[in-house]
């Protein structure tokens, strides 16, 4: 081991990277170490960003690891295992003096440039003892459990039960392997190079560990979802592709379907029959479901879609992030028709929402967005169980009797939805202009006027039904900060930092409607600052046309990464 | 049941007089009505066209969608609940234009349900525009030089396919047409009739007359399980054979869900249990 | 003839409407006898309203004859046909004491509980005595004709021409149908029943006659067209119709396309090979397209639109008129890229602004949209020759050198286009984030920022080319009345009725991005008055965002049918 | 031509080592090099996936579109200017998936391009998702109890619509897929060439392996203009042949079209005469 002259002292905060080419094995390291450090009591955050490739390229995971909830994306790196020859070249703009790198001679050359912590290890060297090549990233894990103060019991542990299916050999050259890490850390340690002094906290390991896809996918279920239809696409996939191992333990109807097309006419038709169904896609998807959510409009029938944004237009850059689809959320299909678009800015928000989707869409009959993106569906990190006690899967469905009427005109424009086979009527649905029996109607001066004021009616009511955005901070501030959906904790943590009392944030997690309070808040602020990460400030404008209010500045990204905590403490500063 | 169940009363309805369309409508009820479906347990499944007002015009459950998208629809309603019988019916356009792909990627799932195409051989509501299925030589308002592509052939294409049941009928005669949809839709699995349905007011080549001159019937030697056979059968032109092309029995697309593998009872009516949620989530600790 | 006491008096405005079902020839009609007016010196409007049915259900065609110009849709009838029993039913509400019903009985019966004036003719009876009761239709045409006092020659020059290939004798047989009419038309006038006074204007003459139709298509071929793809869909389809008719004449290539998705893709690619294509499509058709659309957004193809509107949600009520897709139009496809958005009002505007929409098109490599609507397509009146002498087809293309980059970032946003097959260089387009050739790049950090803004700089750019919004009326106005696309004349002539010095009329035949102007037109006012064919006031939107401005009162209407210049008067009326 | 004259130079290949789409690369370029074709002279229309990706891998005009949608792109450009060479190439989910319908309708208007489809029997670049031709009972984390349904089978398909030029051909065999490629690039129409194509990475059962000792080649007997006969080896399963199926001389969709019909020049070097447009708006008078 060769160590140049650096200490990193007294963290309880600690970024970690991995970076290598797609195949190197990015995620094993990323999965059993957040897990590990989770096991021995420390708050975990985990998110990546890689290339639209399946081998080669160059990609890298954050974990953070902390004394305190940690749950938004860092610039800053602590330790940096680089897996390749790329990985400095591509992080550069990322490492600092502070940076310590571990890793292979000529994965760490090049460091030298920005960073005076190498730590050359000989890791394939040191693998190679243990039983071959492959073992290096198990040392790597070994060497940052050790440097965290992890007990190495916990470690192998997970190591056993890992490899528990590939024999005892492999199992112990695991466990070798990570004491050969181990090893290393201790050098290190008592170099006094190393201090980190995490706190440990039993609490943590009670918490829940899942990615935003993972929660999206529960909320789902608790909503009463039994019916999934996507084509794959970049972010969406992993929701499809996480109900598919549920479908049977669950009831759940799981298609990989043709096309986005038929994705969303399913999912209308699975309402239709009294099922609960959603779509999951990301923009490109959507847009060709623009059609589909117009008959879902017209025929008043609910549907839930999980819209996974990445940045456009058309392909893009289909593994990064943007929050470049609210406007296509909010404006797709032809003629006017309500609809709900709520925006999860937490793993939890992603499970309750996803849940209320599917109630607030049989209660209104109309389409409701969950409107995620890359950066919220791929990362993950320890929070408190999620509480079931306060959800109900409410079932708006009523038994029909002889002379049902699908479209029957009722005060609040919401009729009674009954579903064939269920009670002696008969129901039809119909995508024209209908009379109340859902039959085609060109009853100009009466029927169609009726049935738009219907529609325009449901939009007043579930008006009242909005989630209210969340104030974080103190209510007599004098700069607002106001963000929406996945910038939650990165807004927040900057926030934080910034360390100013007249600085609020107001986090919206339902976009559409907005919630009447929306204009209160925004007026009462001296200076309002949006955050989005997209080009054009969507959620900027949408604000405009409802409250009439322009906010005073925006910080806008739009290259496809996420905000980084430190870029919204500079901006924030320069602007307030 | 009384074939009176399916009628709608005394409505005014949108097709031309003369048009096939009152035939296969007519036919339908008679089948249903012999089938002893009730009108509750049925669900209509339609595109846009002509042939698609045909929810409006039968008294049963329906959902009458968007131009050319019935078939993911049907998908889904039969997977929800599939103690539903659940009927497809659109114009040629629909199903072979606008709808193509997803006609192809039905049959390959075998979804189990009765897709009947009205084939008068035109776009009817859209004015008499060539559709897929148009002879070579059509000569419409828009194809003002007469068609040149290729006409859709739906027989040899859903044999290609691989399809559970493949039919062709012409509305003109009742009887037969009448014994090929009972035969369709007591079929398990996808049944594909393509119905030759005369278009009085846009098709003036492809009539009642010619329909008569131009068709004849599979006879008893036909094999309906040899699929080469039923495809050369399918390629015939000059004269078009009607009848049942080609069957092949296969286990539905619902029968392969895993939701169904093991548990008949239609999803829609299985609770969810939000015990089990919970445990669920344990499992991410 | 039995007539009811009554007199229409020194009329030089006339309304005649036709009305019955579908199949009954409401449109030869139509077509001769607005041709007849014309040659008869007279200016001519015709508009139509109708079922989605190819026979049956009930129609009506109101053709305006007048002295002066006319180009609106008026509510008012003076000679109402009824061709069948439920057509004074249909009319009731726009029937008034003075509407002359001119019928058979059995057509004209209920008339008395809507006015006064019917007359009874025998048509079908006379009709048989000339050869058979389909002449009963070209009876109406002289009785309408002489009642105008047009000259009988011009009536039978029309019908020889118009049977000519149907032989002499049923080219006679409509003549002494027509003369019968004339008979008929004497008796009123002798009885002083009825005394219109329309000035004949021989410049009419030479003036053009055609439908809004007709003058997007042949604005294209202006344009330089010479690729038309599109799927039938009312109300567009007449557009492909009209140039599959000139596509020898004009070499354009036509095809009616599988599918929308299809269609907008193939415009595409005809551009990318040095075409000038565009698609025609409804809202549904084009909903379908949204995906296509970013499409052309990403790889700066340009590409002409033609979305005529008609109402939604999805299949709605698909003959029916709305201007209800333009929010649609504005945010269509994922992720951002530039657009311009050109909304006709007049037929002349149709055929110059589809002209235009292919030169800007080319010149700023974007998607161009001509946004008509049903009222548009279908409506026509006579109005002067159009001057092509302004009119010049500019090409952009260039010829390629070796080292050509399709993507090369200039100034301006703007990269020279090359096409494959011209020149040396080889031309890449993609629809990923790339680098100037075209290759995919994950260069966040500057290519993915470089190629944003220069979609961002193409749209300030085009903000200079913005065709200014019309001023009717009084620069020094007090209100301020604003419209856009096909409401021009209603709007025009309500106010002219209205004749209070202090409104003027703002109409927008381009609606996006705004002309810079917008804001002082609309600060000026006092009052402003938006009227819209839609539920939801989407133009009002817009420039609430674009200028801040919310108007002071909104005219909006969403059965399907357009505005009519009395119920405006009557709304502006109580307005200002 | 020189093989080189097609090259990129030194990038960085976004595919996987030992990935078949390397072998179809090559194949390809040696190809167009003996066809003696210039890059400027051919467009490469590609979809979205990893097969998609050799746009970006290989020198000459491309348009790399939507997932899908590569063949209406491809129908206009030959259309706008027949003196390119048009070849289109995608994976099998961009082109029996997301893009049936297109597919179907390309082939029925004859247009006249050369369509490559890399089959690797899954969703490559999405990481391993079943595709419409993958085998039955292939397992993948989103197909977790195997596929269940009906693959595709592309060649049957192009057969039932009459396609013009139908071959199938196996990534591994270099020579006798470039034979049957110039035969599929110098055919006049649509041509159809479905290349087997491992995947390494994600498909572990349709391996080269597995290809070598799954396919044979038709051999001179067979006769392709022998549209019956070319369905019946189409259908044959457990080996399948390779080879050239089925040929159907005929008229390309640009020979049809009204502007090419008594001119052969290309639409987009015909000037519009403003003249002309003024005597035509004179017909409205
Ligand atoms: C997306 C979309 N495109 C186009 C249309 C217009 N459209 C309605 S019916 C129809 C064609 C009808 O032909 P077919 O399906 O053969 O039915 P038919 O009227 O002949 O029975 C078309 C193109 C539509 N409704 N939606
Ligand atoms: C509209 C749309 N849906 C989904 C995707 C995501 N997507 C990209 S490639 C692909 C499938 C790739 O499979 P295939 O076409 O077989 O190509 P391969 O990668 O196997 O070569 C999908 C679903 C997309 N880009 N666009
Ligand atoms: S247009 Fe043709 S298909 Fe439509 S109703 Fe009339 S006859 Fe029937
Ligand atoms: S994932 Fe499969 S198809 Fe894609 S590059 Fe790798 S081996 Fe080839
Ligand atoms: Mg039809
Ligand atoms: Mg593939």
């Amino acid at each position: 081991m060769r160590t140049s002259s650096f200490s990193l002292e007294k963290k309880d905060d600690v970024s970690i990277v991995i970076c290598g080419a797609a195949g190197q094995g990015i995620q094993t390291v990323e999965q059993l170490l957040t897990r590990i450090m989770k096991s021995a009591g420390y708050n975990v955050f985990s998110t990546k960003e890689y290339m639209s490739r399946v081998r080669g390229g160059i990609n890298s995971t954050e974990i953070r690891v902390s004394s305190k909830r940690v749950a938004a994306y860092v610039d800053r790196i602590d330790l940096l295992i680089p897996l390749n020859e790329n990985a400095i070249p591509h992080l550069k703009r990322r490492i600092t003096n502070e940076t310590i790198i571990i890793g292979e001679k000529e994965n760490i050359k090049g460091a030298f440039e920005c960073s005076e912590c190498e730590v050359e290890v000989p890791l394939s060297e040191i693998a190679e003892e243990v039983g071959g090549k492959i073992y290096s990233n198990i040392i790597a894990i070994g060497l940052i459990a050790c440097l965290c103060n992890v007990e190495a019991e916990i470690v192998e542990e997970f190591l056993r039960k890992r490899f528990a299916s590939k024999g005892e050999k492999i199992v112990n050259n695991n466990i070798a392997a990570s004491r050969r890490g181990f090893g290393l850390a201790d050098e290190l340690k008592q170099a006094q190079k190393i201090d980190i002094e995490l706190q440990k906290n039993p609490r943590v390991l009670d918490e829940l560990l899942l990615y935003g896809n993972d929660a999206v996918a529960m909320g789902a279920i608790a909503g009463g979802c039994n019916f999934i239809v996507g084509y794959p696409m970049a972010p969406s996939t992993g929701v499809l592709r996480f109900l598919s191992g549920e479908s049977k333990d669950f009831d759940i109807i799981v298609e990989q379907i043709e096309d986005e097309i038929a994705g969303m006419n399913a999912a209308i038709g699975s309402w239709y029959a009294g099922g609960r169904g959603m779509v999951t896609t990301s923009g490109g998807g959507f847009a060709l479901m623009s059609e589909g959510l117009s008959l879902a409009g017209v025929t008043e029938t609910p549907v839930v879609i999980h819209l996974a944004q990445r940045p456009g237009p058309a392909t893009g850059l289909p593994t990064r992030t943007e929050q470049g689809d609210l406007e296509l959320a909010l404006y797709a299909g032809h003629g006017f028709f309500p609809r709900i678009i709520l925006a999860p800015g937490k793993i939890d928000d992603a499970f309750y929402l996803s849940q209320k989707a599917f109630i607030l869409a049989d209660k209104y009959q109309v389409p409701v967005f969950i409107l995620t993106d890359n950066y919220l569906v791929n990362l993950y990190y320890n929070l408190p169980q999620l509480d079931l006690s306060g959800v109900t899967i409410e079932n708006h469905v009523i038994k029909t009797d002889k002379d049902y009427k699908r479209y029957k005109l009722t005060g609040s424009g919401i009729s009674p939805r009954g579903i064939p086979g269920y009670g002696e009527g008969l129901v039809g649905v119909d995508s024209h202009e209908h009379d109340e029996e859902a039959h085609i109607s060109e009853d100009l001066h009466y029927m169609r006027i009726k049935m738009v004021e219907k529609r325009l009616k449901k939009l007043k009511r579930l008006e009242n039904d909005v989630v209210s955005p969340e104030l974080i901070g103190n209510g007599n501030y004098k700069t607002l900060l106001v963000g929406w959906g996945s910038t939650f904790y990165s807004i927040k943590e900057a926030m934080e930092l910034l360390e100013k009392e007249e600085i609020s944030f107001l986090h919206f997690k339902q976009v559409y409607p907005l919630h009447p309070d929306t204009s209160d808040y925004l007026r009462k602020a001296e200076k309002t600052v949006l955050i989005e990460n997209n080009a054009t400030g969507q959620f900027g404008k949408l604000i405009k046309l409802y409250t009439g209010i322009e906010v005073d500045a925006k910080i806008l990204k739009f290259n496809g990464l996420p905000f980084s905590v430190e870029e919204l403490t500079e901006k924030l500063e320069n602007i307030v | 049941m009384d074939k009176k169940a399916y009628d709608m009363g005394d409505i005014d309805y949108h097709w031309c007089p003369g048009c096939g369309n009152f035939l296969i409508m007519d036919i339908l009820k008679e089948t249903l009505t012999e089938l002893d479906l009730k009108p509750e347990e049925i669900v209509l499944v339609t595109g846009i066209g002509q042939a698609a007002k045909m929810a409006h015009f039968t008294k049963m459950n329906f959902f009458n969608g968007l131009h050319g998208r019935s078939l993911p629809v049907a998908m889904a309603i039969k997977a929800v609940n599939p103690e539903l019988k659940v009927i497809v019916e659109s114009g040629d356009g629909c199903t072979y234009g606008e709808g193509g792909n997803h006609l192809i990627h039905a049959i390959r799932r075998n979804i189990n349900v009765t897709n009947i195409i009205h084939n008068n051989m035109v776009f009817g509501l859209t004015k008499g525009q060539a559709s897929p299925t148009s002879q070579l030589g059509y000569v419409t308002k828009m194809q003002n030089l007469g068609v040149f592509v290729e006409p859709f052939n739906p027989l040899t294409f859903a044999i290609a396919l691989n399809a559970s049941f493949v039919a062709r009928a012409y509305c003109g005669d009742k009887e037969q047409t009448k014994e090929i949809l009972k035969k369709a839709i007591t079929h398990r699995g996808y049944a594909h009739i393509d119905v030759f349905q005369p278009c009085v007011t846009f098709n003036r080549l492809n009539t009642y007359q010619w329909f008569k001159e131009n068709t004849y019937y599979l006879d008893d030697s036909h094999d309906p399980y040899d699929r080469v056979e039923a495809f050369r059968r399918a390629t015939e032109k000059g004269k078009y054979p009607l009848g049942i092309f080609y069957i092949n029995p296969k286990k539905t697309f619902e029968e392969n869900l895993a939701a169904y593998r093991e548990n008949d009872m239609p999803v829609y009516k299985r609770k969810r249990d939000l015990e089990k949620v919970s445990q669920k989530l344990l499992s991410f600790v």
